[in-house]
């Protein structure tokens, strides 16, 4: 990747990939891509990383970008790339059809995916019926020690879904304490923290812990897929639906990087996604595959500009006052 | 009383059919004794030494301290003092801690052990080497130190492996006093190897002469060097002549040979010497016991200075004696004596003694 | 008798100097003593060192004062004081930390030595195997072997549900959890730290000193702890400083028995708050902790003398009389081909198990072999292990070249910043891999004086690079152990009889270093094979080594692929084992071993 | 010609301060001399041959080989050929391939190394041994490896530190005779360390006694033995009786002093003596010199013997005369001679010497 913008055999140019989707899907993308623009065909480099590496690595590299496109991160991790100047601002022909929220405003990174973030269960140990309804039934005493929970600090998703709870109830997040209280009785009920999304589907699967909070792609995914025994609750009050998103990295093969991005918002390939990998797009799509239609979603209202201000206090306050201190 | 005994021990390193490094050896040494092993350098000295103080164990026969069999008991259990023949000394501890070793083990108070390195020390002539590194010794200062760890702890039985070999004349003879002292005192049981004859002489109740791992003689000093049992202990202890003579005549005690100059005389001889008339007696006599004249009468041979050596007390000649190389050791050589002069050797009848090949 | 002159002739009577000559100053004697060149090359040390410093300087020294000066940069004062408030999530995570790194210490230090004394000195039947399978925990894949030791002795772990089933008790029992959970992990994976250092420096030792104290009439276990413990000193400092360092810098095992508060996940976690000076500052206080102890190490080190100073070369020959330390050898060593194999065959579980079908059981129910078929499937399922093998390969080899230059520099020659150099060489082992690597992007991103012009990242040199840097201290340090033991004496004596140094060097001093070389160039290779952290941030398609592929599996929870190309990496490690203790060390260890047994 | 110079040599090892090891040492050793180092250990004869081996440097002074400089010259670029006192054998080697090892530097083809490593064994008397490892070899083995690991590579210098202190005497004579016949066929200069005086004289041109780092005398072996230059020299070359005589005249030459019986007696001096009638001259005699006699005569004094050792070749006693210990060898003592017994001494004008303290 990197360097001048035309090779001169009149080829294309060589296009690098970091991306934190998974290999199938990175894969089947980029297949349907060469497919369609066979010049592209050999000259497609996928790395999967993780999306905290990408940001590593991206800024790492900022005095001579490696990687031409940056697929798959949060939105305050491409917030960050943004302000730290590492992402190329244009205006693709899918803009204009997303909603605000879900894409940089100067057009230095686009939402791809929303990610709800909703209560996972073993479904093995647990029916539907007796599964908790909403966030505040987690805090019943009948769950002590069930909870298992992707360790906070070190995860993004769970980042945002904590700093969500505490935003729900101070809106403008000037009063954290009541977030605090409640997230230090759910401590309470956490039995463990895992280490990794492995370590967490495998105390789930092995019902070390019977219940979670995890993003609704990776719950059907993991039971669909991996025949894992989990099932989902959408929760009353709503999910925090977080944004997965992607930018062009600057000063890499912007001409490729911006032909693959349109791709990815190719109508048929999105329904696809949506079909075998259970993504919501961030912009609409015709088809929607059956269980999105019948997703009866109902997104949480956060105010991500209070929760993207706060993050770092409020979650570092959790980690050294409420982690195992409840 | 007998203290330290070796019955039939020997000692194979490698399976089957090489040869043995000790082979059958017997011994039984006194409580008290000082015994020597002495032999030429790859005998089995050392291999027998160890076998005692534990490190090896024999091939076959066994080993008894007073009446225990020791023969497989492990080296700490044996309460034996021994001067490696490397030395072996712990480099990581100074020469202080070095000597302490053994003290620290048998549990001896801190002041007194204090007050006995420092004793031993000074016994070896290291007093104020304490603090040293082992490293920043001297060869024979760190023979020394090896030296004063084994005495010190004052063991049932010392052993001690060639413990003077890297240190000068006045030294080692002042050291193998302070040995045979303290020895003495604590009627300790010894086992000394040394490949210095003249210590040996000077220090052992008895002496094992050793060859290619066998006892070829175990007798006191004089015993030793005045009546060899066979031509090698002959010639390995001192120097020595032994003539190949044709028997006249073979009595009890008395054998009667013919010398270079025709000369008959009757040479001592042990009961079992098994010759007789017209075979051939190995007749030994020392150097120093051959005289220089430039008489002829009977009993004085003549011959050719062939070499003049000179090495303080007195001076090595060899002569040619009708094709046999006489060595003569002579502490007053005529004056201005060179390579080639005739020579008139007197082989006095008192100084020979018959020996086994 | 020849007469007496009466004067000796004056010209054979010494003239009587008055003082003696005054000497040239201390430091000066000392360096040129233990320089053995000429005229010019009083710079050989220099010279020699040169070119390895400011190697270090580029790719460790540097980067780490940049991470230094990163720390300090906005508010260092605060990130700083955060260390000596009470209260601090810091302090604790120090405290922490240095609790787990010393435990590891003693808790490696008593196994690794343990199991070195019993193949060392024992042999039984089997003991070859053992040794050969002696590094297999080191071989984990991090992952992988990290959920092995969950899926073992976890709450939900075979062991303790076994042991529950067995009991029938309502609760697991014994299952590991916390701190006790990561030293169990950790003693598991460094105790072949110790064990290969001390297994090197027990072969090189000179047996007759151990003879001497027996004689002396010390016990066993007094020799062992006043002769042969002191003795192996330089091979348990080497040891005791890459486990430290590792554990500081450890990151999974925390992670897993959900110990957050260590040095290594704030460092992740402020990383990920975008906290980059509190990072740093983590990142710098460690590095502070490791070059602290280990100029405690060093100092503790250089007190004594450990070669042997024993004339000539002494029998490695002893005899021992009781059987029944060899049959107790046997079990013990049963015992640890067991607890060994354990996580080993945790992962043949996992990946001869369908995914999803083992979760309440103690065992699996089925099994199946699709995990292999799908792994095979792939065209270039080859191509991570072959890369692996490829870049630790060159890593090794860089490692070992540079590593015993520098080991014997700082052991052998006098030169000012010996201390230095000794330092730059381990900071990269104690740094967290993850800052290692973006030093290394940022050095090599553009060309520099370092990188002599060239832009490494993005080709397949800075993958092999990163090793060499990452894992130059296992070599260096275990190398640097053995030279302790080697009479410089054999050296001179070389030289003596003509040889250059050079020559020397090659056919004397390095040939007896060789069972600590090999020893290190082991760790070095067996780390390299399984290199994660580093290796994310600067791979390549072309590059992609075992772990990052591992790594995907797990993020997609393929646990039952991920345990298939684990158990690849294993066996792949094990042949190499295998191959090598043919080559040198294992032939000549098992003939010492079986005559300490006789 | 002179080959190797020693110029104002020192050697301290710490710092400033401290004694030094070696101490302004002057040596020229001419080309195909044997040059031998003799002085109590310790006195810094190692860290002699270190130097001109190119081990150590000198703290101060110069060495030069003919007439280059080669003070801070590389060891290998030497060509010395050195048997280091604790041997330094090639553990990993067998006993071939170290003998081998200096004629694989030197390029010499397989067929001539081995013909010549064959060679160099059989002159130690180990044929047949090169296969061995060295740690299957005794003590005295392991030293005569190292010897001909020297010896095979003819090196220009032979520097020799104790080769032979862990062999019998017999094979140390063999061994020695075999060291000089090389040494004088190839016109190898050699620089050897011995504590075995007798060794000491029968080998070396000339002798250069150490006492604590510096050097007390050089000279050829008779020189020192029979004109000690200090009472040092006189009690550490072989054994002398160094007793302090009041002055009764002191001429250029000769000192009169007046012995222990009261008679006087005129002893050869150095001309710068420097003593004066009414001072205490020091006069050294030899054991060996004494006489035993029961005549009462002038020049005899009598005593009483405190101490009686039979070494072999001669039997030493202690002879206590009027307080002062004096030490005599006899190779014929009169028979059945006992501690206690009273004696007459004959004290030799001709081999009295006078000596500095
Ligand atoms: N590395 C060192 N550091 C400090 N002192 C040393 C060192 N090496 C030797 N010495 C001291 O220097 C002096 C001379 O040592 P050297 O080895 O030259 O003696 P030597 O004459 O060879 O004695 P020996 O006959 O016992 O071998 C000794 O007193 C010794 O203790
Ligand atoms: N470990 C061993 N393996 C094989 N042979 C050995 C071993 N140790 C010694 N030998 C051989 O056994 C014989 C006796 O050795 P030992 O060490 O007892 O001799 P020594 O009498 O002490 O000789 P020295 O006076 O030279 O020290 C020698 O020929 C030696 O080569
Ligand atoms: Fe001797
Ligand atoms: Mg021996
Ligand atoms: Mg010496």
């Amino acid at each position: 990747g990197g360097g001048g913008d035309d090779a001169a055999d009149g080829s294309v140019e060589k296009l690098t990939i970091y991306t934190a989707r998974d290999k199938k899907v990175s894969t089947f993308v980029v297949d349907q891509f060469t497919a369609k623009f066979p010049e592209y065909k050999g000259k497609v480099e996928i790395l999967n990383l993780g999306a905290q590496e990408i940001l590593e690595r991206v800024r790492a590299e900022k005095a001579n970008p490696q990687a031409d496109i940056w697929w798959g991160g949060t939105q305050q991790g491409l917030a960050a790339g943004a302000s730290e100047d590492l992402l190329t601002a244009w205006q693709p022909a899918f803009a204009s059809k997303m909603d605000a929220r879900y894409k940089d405003a100067e057009g230095r990174w686009f939402g791809e995916i929303l990610l709800p973030e909703v209560i996972m269960y073993n479904n093995k140990a647990l029916t539907p019926e007796q599964a908790p309804k909403d966030w505040d039934d987690l805090l019943a005493p009948q769950w002590k020690d069930k909870i298992v929970i992707r360790d906070v600090a070190a995860s993004g998703t769970m980042r945002s879904i904590y700093a969500s709870m505490i935003q729900r109830q101070s809106a403008d997040g000037s009063n954290p304490q009541p977030g605090y209280d409640w997230l230090k009785k759910l401590d309470a009920n956490t039995g463990a923290y895992a280490a990794n999304p492995a370590d967490l589907y495998l105390k789930l699967s092995r019902q070390q812990g019977l219940l979670s909070a995890w993003n609704l792609q990776d719950v059907l995914l993991q039971a669909n897929q991996s025949n894992m025994p989990f099932g989902f609750v959408m929760p009353a009050s709503g999910a925090p639906v977080l944004v997965d998103g992607l930018a062009a990295v600057k000063g890499g093969n912007t001409t490729g990087a911006q032909k693959f991005i349109e791709f990815l918002f190719d109508d048929k390939l999105r329904a696809d996604l949506a079909k075998d990998y259970y993504q919501i797009p961030a912009v609409d799509i015709a088809e929607e595959p059956e269980w999105l239609a019948q997703l009866q979603l109902k997104p949480m209202d956060v105010d991500w500009d209070v929760v993207g201000k706060n993050e770092t206090d409020w979650i570092n306050h959790w980690n050294g006052e409420i982690k195992n201190k409840g | 009383m007998i203290d330290v005994t070796l019955e039939s021990v020997s000692k194979r390193f490698s399976r089957a059919g090489d040869t043995a490094a000790v082979d059958d050896v017997d011994i039984t040494i006194a409580a008290g004794e000082f015994f020597t092993l002495l032999g030429p350098s790859g005998c089995g000295k050392t291999t027998t030494l160890r076998m005692v103080a534990g490190f090896y164990f024999p091939t076959s026969g066994r080993i008894r301290f007073g009446d225990q069999d020791v023969t497989r008991r492990p080296p700490n259990k044996r309460d034996t003092g021994m001067v490696f023949q490397n030395y072996a000394l712990f480099p990581h501890m100074s020469v202080a801690q070095n000597v302490a070793y053994g003290l620290k083990i048998r549990k001896v108070g801190r002041a007194e052990s204090k007050r006995r390195v420092e004793e031993a020390l000074s016994q070896v002539h290291l007093a104020g080497y304490g603090e040293r590194r082992i490293d920043q010794l001297s060869g024979g200062q760190q023979q020394r130190v090896a030296l004063a760890r084994a005495l010190v702890i004052r063991p049932r039985t010392l052993l001690l492996d060639e413990p003077l070999s890297n240190l000068d004349a006045k030294l080692r003879e002042e050291t193998r006093v302070e040995i045979r002292r303290i020895q003495r005192e604590a009627g300790t049981t010894s086992l000394y190897v040394t490949h210095d004859q003249a210590e040996a002489m000077a220090m052992s109740d008895r002496i094992a002469v050793m060859e290619s791992g066998r006892v070829r003689q175990i007798g006191a000093p004089q015993e030793i060097y005045h009546r060899p049992a066979t031509s090698f202990v002959a010639r390995f202890i001192g120097r020595s002549n032994v003539l190949s003579l044709p028997v006249l005549g073979a009595g009890p005690e008395t054998v009667t040979v013919r010398l270079p100059d025709s000369s008959q005389v009757g040479v001592a001889a042990p009961a079992d010497h098994g010759l007789a008339t017209g075979g051939t007696a190995l007749v030994s006599i020392r150097p120093e016991h051959i005289g220089l004249t430039s008489a002829t009468e009977p009993g004085v041979v003549t011959g050719r200075v062939t070499e003049l050596e000179f090495t303080g007390m007195s001076t090595n000649l060899l002569v040619d004696v009708a094709g046999e190389a006489v060595q003569v050791a002579a502490v007053d050589p005529p004056a201005g004596i060179a390579v080639g002069d005739q020579l008139g050797l007197r082989l006095p009848r008192e100084r020979m003694w018959l020996v086994r090949p | 008798m020849s007469t007496i002159p009466a004067t000796p002739s004056p010209a054979t009577i010494p003239p009587v100097t008055g003082s003696p000559a005054s000497s040239g100053g201390g430091r000066r004697r000392r360096f040129t003593d233990r320089f053995t060149g000429g005229t010019n090359s009083r710079w050989f040390p220099y010279l020699l060192v040169l070119p390895l410093a400011l190697i270090l300087f580029g790719y460790v020294v540097q980067p780490m004062f940049a991470t230094f000066a990163e720390s300090v940069g906005v508010d260092g004062v605060a990130n700083y004081t955060s260390f000596f408030t009470s209260s601090g999530v810091a302090r604790s995570s120090l405290v922490t930390s240095l609790i787990i790194s010393a435990a590891s210490v003693l808790l490696c230090g008593i196994v690794g030595v343990a199991m070195a004394f019993l193949l060392k000195r024992f042999s039984f039947p089997g003991r070859r195997l053992i040794e050969a399978i002696i590094l297999v925990p080191a071989a984990l894949p991090p992952l992988i072997g990290a959920i092995s030791f969950q899926l073992l002795y976890s709450e939900t772990g075979i062991l303790p549900r076994g042991l529950q089933h067995v009991f029938g008790t309502a609760e697991p029992v014994l299952p590991f959890s916390g701190i006790a959970g990561v030293l169990v992990v950790h003693t598991f994976t460094m105790y072949p730290f110790f064990y290969l250092s001390a297994a090197a420096a027990l072969a090189g030792m000179d047996p007759s000193v151990e003879e001497a104290a027996y004689n002396l009439g010390a016990g066993r276990v007094r020799v062992w702890r006043t002769v042969l413990l002191p003795m192996l000193t330089p091979a348990l400092v080497s040891a005791s400083l890459l486990v430290f360092m590792t554990s500081l810098a450890s990151y999974t095992a925390p992670l897993l028995f959900g110990v957050d508060q260590t040095m290594t996940m704030q460092i992740y976690i402020n990383r990920t708050n975008g906290d980059l000076p509190m990072a740093s500052t983590y990142a710098s206080v460690l590095g502070v902790v490791s070059v602290l102890f280990l100029l405690g190490m060093r100092w503790y080190e250089g007190r004594r003398s450990y070669r042997s100073q024993s004339k000539g070369v002494a029998a490695h020959r002893r005899e021992i009389s009781n059987p029944l330390g060899r049959w107790l050898a046997l079990g013990a060593s049963l015992l640890a081909t067991v607890v060994l194999l354990a996580p080993v065959a945790t992962i043949a579980l996992v990946a001869f198990s369908a995914d999803g079908s083992w979760t309440t059981e103690v065992v699996p129910a089925a099994y199946t072999m699709q995990n292999f078929v799908t792994i095979f499937s792939d065209p270039n399922a080859f191509q991570p292990i072959l890369n692996s093998l490829q870049m630790s390969l060159l890593a090794t080899i860089g490692c070992v070249v540079i590593g015993v230059l520098i080991a014997y520099a700082v052991r052998r020659l006098d030169f000012r910043g010996r201390g230095v150099l000794d330092v730059a060489v381990m900071l990269a082992w104690a740094l967290p891999g993850t800052v290692v690597a973006i030093n290394l992007i940022s050095a090599f991103s553009t060309g520099n004086a370092f990188s002599f012009g060239q832009v490494l990242i993005g080709t397949f040199w800075i993958m092999p690079l990163a090793y060499f840097v990452r894992f130059l201290p296992l070599v260096f340090r275990s190398s640097s152990a053995t030279l302790a033991q080697i009479d410089p004496a054999l050296e001179e004596a070389a030289r003596n009889l003509g040889a250059s140094w050079w020559r020397a060097f090659g056919s004397v001093t390095l040939r007896l270093m060789l069972p600590g070389v090999i020893a290190g160039a082991l760790l070095a290779f067996v780390h390299g094979v399984g290199e994660f952290v580093a290796s994310v941030l600067i791979y390549t398609s072309q590059t992609a080594p075992i772990s990052v592929e591992i790594n995907n599996r797990m993020y997609s929870f393929e646990v039952g692929t991920a345990a298939a190309y684990g158990m690849l990496q294993v066996i792949l490690i094990f042949v190499v084992m295998v191959v090598s203790g043919r080559l040198e060390t294992g032939r000549r260890a098992s003939r010492e071993a079986a005559q300490w047994t006789a």
